[in-house]
């Protein structure tokens, strides 16, 4: 079969997947475009370690697959710590609104004390 | 030009003195090389000096002057074990340092003629540690001066003997910062403050033509060594030829040192400092004019002799710029109303004509007579600058009033002044007679070994100031000795001054404040008395050195131009002499318009140019950027505030206090990032 | 075309369906419910690829496991979910950078790789298993070490903490 | 497969990592350890950094492999720029753990509303081991998998803040540094499926980029994946425009713990990079114009920024963003030469950012303390030492004399960027040197101000703050009301000792950096 195909599905699923990211202001579904990106990456170490296009004969060292092994692992351990960073969030916040004000704990200190700056600020 | 060929007289080939032989003396085997002992001693005892004399100005002047006195010793050793052994005597210091690619050894190099000028540097020293002790005998700074002092030595000497230019550096900065400390030592007077911010500053801005010289030589070389640096940029054959495709790159940096060297050397456009310094301590005067820091440009120069030969445009500038100099600072030097000031300026015009017979040195001949002239200046400089300090002493100033007929009143100081002036007009058979035929004839031998231009230029300056040398010499003279009798002002000493001071087993009483030293109440000391006979006894008999093997000088003396230069002294002489006469005072220069002499006085308002090159540009440059701070930068930091307001939603998205717009710049930049290396590439 | 490209197509097209789906529905759990679908049918990708190995991991680790823990965290947090989505502004923002990862990463990997046929012929699943533990156990060992702490992380994150007091904001 | 095992060379991995899982399994042992955790954290990280010594011990070219396949290249290799780098990692990371030690040993158990400290010490010990773990790395597996391990740790860490008044911040700011983390993770698995996609292995060879890069198809994509790389890795730099979550999470988390995002962290980070640029070595003419972009970027956004701060984490913060900017500079040209020279910079920023840190924890941890600038005036009257100390690591950030290592990493950075003669790189980094002494100058004034006006110039919104950050120290306040009644702990005044001294050796013999 044509390479091009499973190497287009994955730009395509990395573009919908950093979509994701960009437009939800939701944590969990910010998280959903992140998997998504994984999976385009996923798709293309796999695909690049189907067709063996890289070395001729192969590569010994299945590195496509292994590598996407990794990936979907390391993917796993980072949502466990994230989902509970962001259950943290929402007990904490009570939303989960990735664009609401982060600090909440220092209050606002005004500019520098600088005489000069002070001035012009009023 | 000058060129005596057809000329019947025979020129006259200098003889080599029918010495004895060096006798075998057995010298026990020490530690260290005599080279390292030299720059180890002086430098200890700078440290020793403050740490262990507890306000106790005896125990500073022991380890002052003893150290001084080993200094000397050690340099003397040197040049026995260099005559033994041979030149050059390399030693090393903390041992070589790494930088990457670039070499730096730290090492020492003892060679015949950085041995004779640490031994001269030595006893000058010894000589001004032994008079100080007499003359700063109630000055409650004397611990501190003393040391200064050793640590002066100790970097003069390390830049003597340094085969290294990073050493070279060290020791030239500690000079600069420790003559500021000498001359501003007197810190309760404004004008001596004024003069070391002044000396500071006119050679620090020398300075970095220097160090970037340097640092350039030994960037381009991979190494610091001076052996190394000269082997990587020249290669010595029957003619010094550039390696090839630096010529552009080592005229720069021998410009930048000669830049330096002129500086550190009181010559234009950098001299006015050197007057002005007269502010320090006579014995800090004579330091630093005889034997270190005015002489240093000359060591670094002659180390550095090869690359000053093979870049001819950082000769001719140098060429160009020292002969105007020793003209007008004789000239300047005759009309000066102070006769410390005048041999300030006499100082200025005799480092002249040594770093002139530097630029005349045909390709394959060292620098010996340049180094003659330094050896037999640093001798009768320090000799006339030791006898008008005590003179100021006796008479309660050094200005012509105050002095006028001086040596008719204190007959003891007749030897010493005679002997001094006439060394210095170069009147034969002293010292300075020698060493200025010397560089006469060197620069006569350059001209024909093809000089050039600037070598008929230096010639002609040097022929110009025999006669001038001669007629400031004259004037001090007719001032000092044949003025009348009772025109004394002042005369402190005529009832005092017979407390005699012992040097060593006496603790001074010291005064609270240090103004009015040079009016001490007490008679010279016989220690000091007899440092300056040594001085004088050098200053008669040190021609001899010329004929020695510790100096090579292949030079031809020619007999006619010798002829014409005496003359001239003779008729320079007579002419200031005839001018003096009706002259109440016996001052020749009095015949001077005023307003000349008030310009001379004043340095030729060099003080003013300086304020308007210099001072000015860098005082509007700090107004400059002051302005750009405060309008520019701040005004910037200012609009942050407004300009994020303004730009509204596309900076307060970018706003990093939250997680979301964060990762539009993430994403976004990473795509910005790709397209720019897909693009370029 | 070759009957595996038709099938692969087919599956394609309901990945990136579901995929647009997941990043676009308003409702949390429809969103989470579509991710299901994509990753299912990129384990489906996978095997049309021959990876069967990979698909399997895909199907237990992501189907079977994130994606449920996502609907959990989805379902305890759906009560704090005000506005799903960002401005449309910076939603516009976001499909052009989408949009242009799209572009690049389809360009170049399509201009590397070319339209044309080729042998499907990966490594055996014995391979991959003997690689996995024999050139690659270094960093399969820090894997073990990275989900034990996270593991750990996870827990203490989530047990542990203040909760948000009355009457603050 | 035959696989050569090199055991020995791995321990500075290795001796974190078994303290870690040692740590747990204790705690199921023997529940009621108490500080004994921090004690075998300390064995671990001392351990660790006393392995390191061998491979710091070779010649310039060599490297020490572990995990060899036949074919010669290795998934581990220790030269001793690796070597140089882990035991910076270590020696950080140690700092932080004596920073920490009164806090983490208090409450040993935890309770509802604070982790235990098995947890902490724990986490800290895996982030550790994954940021030694990244400078060895020679393959895309290793580096993804050990990146991972330096960072999502320390994002627990953040979140796991003990104190109630802080703990809602700390949430906020490790959900600032968990989605960035996300987000750069998913570029860099990217970039390495890019990577595979172009040289056809997951080992980083710079045999098969050089390979690669003389295929036109392949080259864009090697291109491609080497700027998803760098992105991956820009975030944990704090490279512009990587950096948003940067001064969020340095103000919100512990103090200790931005010590250690802001220097054991910038480890791994910059040990990746050099892996990539190592890797790349290979591709003649292939200049990353995206590290010069980013480092000319970073280190001006980051300098203007750090200008305008008066709370001095956050000033810190942005002194980081900028100070990145500089270890990115040399790796433009991708040279050996380039790659030591950002080694050495780090080195050095690592040492003077930890001993400025200290110093501001020390000052937080003073009874009427705090992390305002103004808090800092006329530190130099109360505290002389510490003040020196600080104005040391500040001179050395500016690059400024006396601190003439600081001086010397900047002239080395800039070296391989003139060798190239990227000349507007050059000018950008110049006129960076003379903002980024603003910074620092800023900083140092306040620091030899008079204190008498004190009250007058703090304006109350900002005493305010100084208030509610005052429990920020280690202990909290132990009702001690003056200065003189305040008595610095000891491990701080070894630790600001220790770290100045590093510095001052390192000013009067620059000799390792060169």
């Amino acid at each position: 079969m044509s390479p091009a195909l499973p190497l287009l599905l994955a730009a395509i699923l990395a573009g919908v997947g950093t979509y994701g990211v960009l437009a939800r202001r939701h944590a969990v579904l910010m998280l959903i475009g992140v998997e998504l990106m994984l999976g385009a990456a996923g798709l293309i170490l796999v695909t690049v370690g189907q067709f063996d296009i890289g070395q001729v004969g192969g590569d010994p060292l299945a590195s496509g697959a292994v590598l996407t092994l990794f990936v979907i692992t390391i993917a796993a351990a980072e949502i466990v710590v994230a989902l509970a960073v962001v259950m943290a969030m929402f007990r904490t916040r009570g939303d989960v609104d990735l664009t609401g004000e982060a600090q909440t704990v220092e209050a606002e200190v005004p500019d520098e004390t600088s005489p000069k700056m002070g001035e012009v600020l009023g | 030009m000058t060129r005596a060929v057809d000329f019947p007289w025979p020129d006259w080939e200098l003889p080599t003195l029918p010495l004895p032989g060096v006798p075998d003396i057995p010298i026990p085997d020490l530690p260290g090389t005599p080279a390292q002992a030299a720059v180890l001693l002086a430098g200890a005892a700078g440290i020793l000096g403050l740490a262990l004399s507890k306000r106790s100005s005896r125990t500073a002047a022991w380890i002052a002057i003893g150290s001084a006195g080993l200094v000397l010793l050690a340099s003397l050793w040197q040049m026995y074990s260099l005559h033994e052994a041979g030149d050059p005597r390399i030693s090393t210091t903390i041992g070589p340092l790494a930088f990457g690619e670039l070499v730096v050894p730290l090492e020492l190099s003892a060679s015949r003629l950085s041995a004779l000028v640490a031994a001269v540097v030595g006893l000058v020293a010894l000589i001004v540690q032994v008079f100080a002790r007499w003359y700063l005998w109630f000055d409650p700074r004397y611990r501190q001066f003393s040391a200064t002092v050793s640590v002066f030595t100790a970097a003069m000497l390390l830049v003597v003997l340094s085969n290294d230019v990073l050493l070279t550096l060290i020791g030239w900065e500690v000079m600069g910062w420790c003559s500021f400390l000498l001359i501003g030592h007197l810190s309760a007077k404004d004008s001596a403050n004024r003069a070391a911010t002044k000396a500071l500053l006119v050679t620090r801005l020398a300075d970095v033509g220097f160090v970037l010289g340097l640092v350039a030589l030994a960037a381009g070389a991979g190494t610091t060594a001076i052996d190394g640096i000269i082997g990587h940029w020249v290669t010595i054959g029957s003619d010094i030829t550039v390696a090839p495709g630096q010529g552009a790159a080592l005229t720069l940096a021998m410009v930048g040192v000669v830049l330096g060297v002129l500086g550190k050397s009181a010559q234009l456009p950098f001299q006015d400092w050197l007057p002005d310094a007269m502010e320090g301590p006579t014995p800090a005067s004579a330091l630093i004019h005889a034997a270190t820091m005015v002489a240093a440009g000359t060591v670094v120069l002659a180390q550095l002799l090869p690359l000053l030969q093979a870049a001819a445009p950082a000769r001719v500038l140098l060429a160009v710029l020292v002969s105007i100099t020793i003209v007008l600072a004789a000239l300047l030097a005759f009309a000066q109303p102070d006769i410390k000031r005048l041999l300030a300026w006499s100082t200025v015009s005799q480092v002249g004509l040594m770093l002139a017979a530097l630029t005349v040195v045909p390709v394959g001949t060292g620098p010996d007579a340049a180094i003659m002239h330094l050896v037999s200046h640093a001798w009768f400089k320090a000799l006339l600058f030791l006898a008008v300090g005590w003179m100021g002493v006796l008479t309660g100033g050094t200005v012509v009033r105050y002095v006028v007929s001086a040596t008719k009143r204190y007959r003891t100081l007749r030897r010493p002044v005679g002997i001094g002036l006439l060394s210095l007009a170069g009147v034969p058979p002293l010292v300075g007679f020698v060493s200025k035929e010397l560089v006469l004839a060197q620069a006569e031998h350059g001209v024909q070994h093809g000089a050039g231009t600037a070598g008929t230029i230096v010639l002609a300056a040097v022929g110009a100031s025999v006669p001038l040398t001669a007629a400031y010499c004259m004037r001090a003279w007719l001032i000092l000795d044949r003025g009348p009798r009772r025109r004394a002002v002042h005369q402190p000493g005529a009832q005092q001054g017979h407390e005699i001071i012992d040097d060593f087993f006496a603790e001074p009483e010291v005064v609270e404040e240090a103004i009015g030293i040079e009016e001490a109440e007490s008679a010279i000391s016989s220690s000091a008395r007899s440092a300056v006979a040594v001085l004088g006894f050098l200053s008669v008999v040190g021609g001899l050195l010329a004929f020695t093997p510790q100096l090579e000088l292949d030079l031809v003396i020619n007999l006619q131009l010798l002829a014409a230069a005496l003359l001239l002294m003779i008729l320079a002489a007579l002419a200031v002499w005839v001018a003096s006469r009706g002259v109440g005072s016996r001052d020749a220069a009095a015949r001077l318009p005023v307003s000349v002499s008030l310009a001379t006085e004043r340095g030729l308002g060099f003080d003013r140019l300086y304020r308007a090159v210099v001072a000015a540009p860098v005082l509007r440059l700090a107004h400059w950027v002051q302005w750009l701070d405060r309008e520019v930068l701040d005004a910037y930091v200012r609009a942050a505030v407004p300009a994020a307001k303004l730009l509204g939603g596309a900076l307060e998205q970018t706003h990093p206090r939250r997680p979301a717009p964060g990762l539009v710049l993430v994403l976004g930049g990473v795509v910005v990032l790709a397209v720019i290396g897909v693009v370029v590439s | 075309m070759t009957s595996r490209d038709v099938l692969f197509v087919a599956v394609g097209l309901i990945t990136a369906a579901a995929a647009v789906l997941s990043v676009t529905n308003r409702r949390v759990l429809h969103a989470g419910l579509w991710l299901v679908v994509a990753l299912g049918g990129l384990a489906g990708c996978y095997l049309v690829l021959g990876a069967e190995l990979v698909a399997l991991v895909q199907l237990l680790v992501y189907v079977g496991a994130v994606v449920v823990l996502v609907l959990f965290a989805l379902m305890l947090t759906r009560s704090g979910a005000g506005e799903v989505d960002t401005s449309s502004a910076h939603r516009w923002v976001a499909g052009a950078v989408g949009a242009g990862v799209t572009v690049l990463l389809g360009g170049t990997l399509v201009a590397a790789y070319g339209w044309s046929e080729r042998e499907v012929a990966g490594p055996s699943n014995d391979a991959i298993g003997e690689q996995i533990f024999g050139t690659w156990v270094w960093p399969f060992e820090l894997l073990s070490l990275l989900l034990l702490a996270a593991l750990v992380a996870a827990v203490a994150v989530a047990t542990t903490g203040h909760r948000r007091q009355e009457g603050e904001r | 497969m035959t696989l050569e095992l090199n055991i020995s060379v791995l321990w500075p991995v290795l001796a974190p990592a078994l303290a870690a899982v040692v740590v747990l399994v204790l705690d199921v042992l023997w529940p009621r350890g108490g500080a004994v955790h921090l004690w075998l954290a300390a064995v671990g990280l001392v351990g660790g950094a006393a392995a390191t010594w061998p491979a710091i011990a070779q010649g310039a070219g060599d490297a020490t492999g572990a995990f060899c396949l036949p074919s010669g290249s290795c998934l581990y290799a220790a030269s001793s720029l690796t070597g140089g780098l882990q035991l910076l990692a270590l020696g950080s990371a140690l700092v932080v753990l004596v920073l920490t030690w009164p806090a983490w040993s208090r409450a040993g158990r935890g309770s509802a509303t604070s982790a235990p400290t098995v947890v902490l010490v724990a986490l800290f010990l895996a982030a550790t081991a994954g940021v030694t773990a990244v400078p060895a790395a020679r393959d895309l597996g290793t580096l993804l998998v050990s990146l991972e391990l330096a960072t999502l740790p320390v994002v627990a860490l953040v979140a796991l803040e003990r104190r109630a008044a802080r703990y809602r911040g700390a949430v906020a700011g490790a959900v600032a540094l968990l989605t960035t983390s996300l987000v750069s993770f998913a570029l860099l698995a990217l970039g390495a499926a890019l990577w595979v996609a172009a040289t056809g292995t997951a080992l980083l060879s710079p045999e098969a980029a050089a390979e690669a890069a003389a295929v036109p198809e392949r080259s864009a994509l090697l291109l491609l994946a080497a700027v998803l790389v760098l992105a991956g890795l820009g975030f944990k730099i704090s490279a512009v425009p990587f950096h948003a979550w940067t001064p969020l999470t340095y103000a919100t988390a512990p103090l200790p713990v931005t010590t250690y995002l802001a220097g054991t962290s910038k480890v791994a980070a910059l040990g990746g990079m050099i892996v990539l640029v190592q890797a790349l070595a290979g591709t003649s003419g292939f200049a990353l114009v995206a590290v010069a972009v980013i480092a000319a970027l970073t280190m001006t956004l980051g300098n203007a920024m750090a200008l305008r701060q008066v709370d001095l984490v956050h000033l810190l913060a942005w002194s980081a963003v900028a100070q990145a900017g500089w270890l990115m500079l040399p790796l433009a040209s991708l040279s050996s030469r380039a790659v030591h020279a950002a080694g050495g910079y780090l080195a050095v920023y690592v040492v003077a950012t930890v001993l400025a840190f200290v110093v501001v924890l020390t000052v937080a941890r003073r009874p009427d303390g705090g992390v305002l600038l103004s808090d800092h005036r006329g530190l130099a009257r109360h505290q002389p030492l510490t003040a020196a100390a600080l104005g040391l690591a500040l001179l050395t950030l500016a690059g400024l004399p006396p601190a003439i290592i600081g001086l010397v990493a900047k002239v080395v950075v800039l070296r391989p960027v003139a060798a190239d003669g990227t000349w507007w790189l050059l000018i950008v980094a110049t006129l960076n040197i003379a903002l980024g002494i603003a910074v620092y100058v800023r900083w140092l004034a306040a620091l030899i101000e008079r204190t008498a006006g004190e009250e007058v110039l703090v304006p109350a919104p900002a005493a305010e703050a100084a208030a509610q950050t005052q429990p920020r120290g280690d202990r909290g306040a132990t009702a001690a009301p003056s200065h003189a009644a305040y008595q610095m702990p000891v491990r701080h005044r070894v630790l600001i000792g220790a770290l100045a001294a590093l510095l001052l050796l390192g000013s009067i013999a620059p000799v390792g950096i060169f």
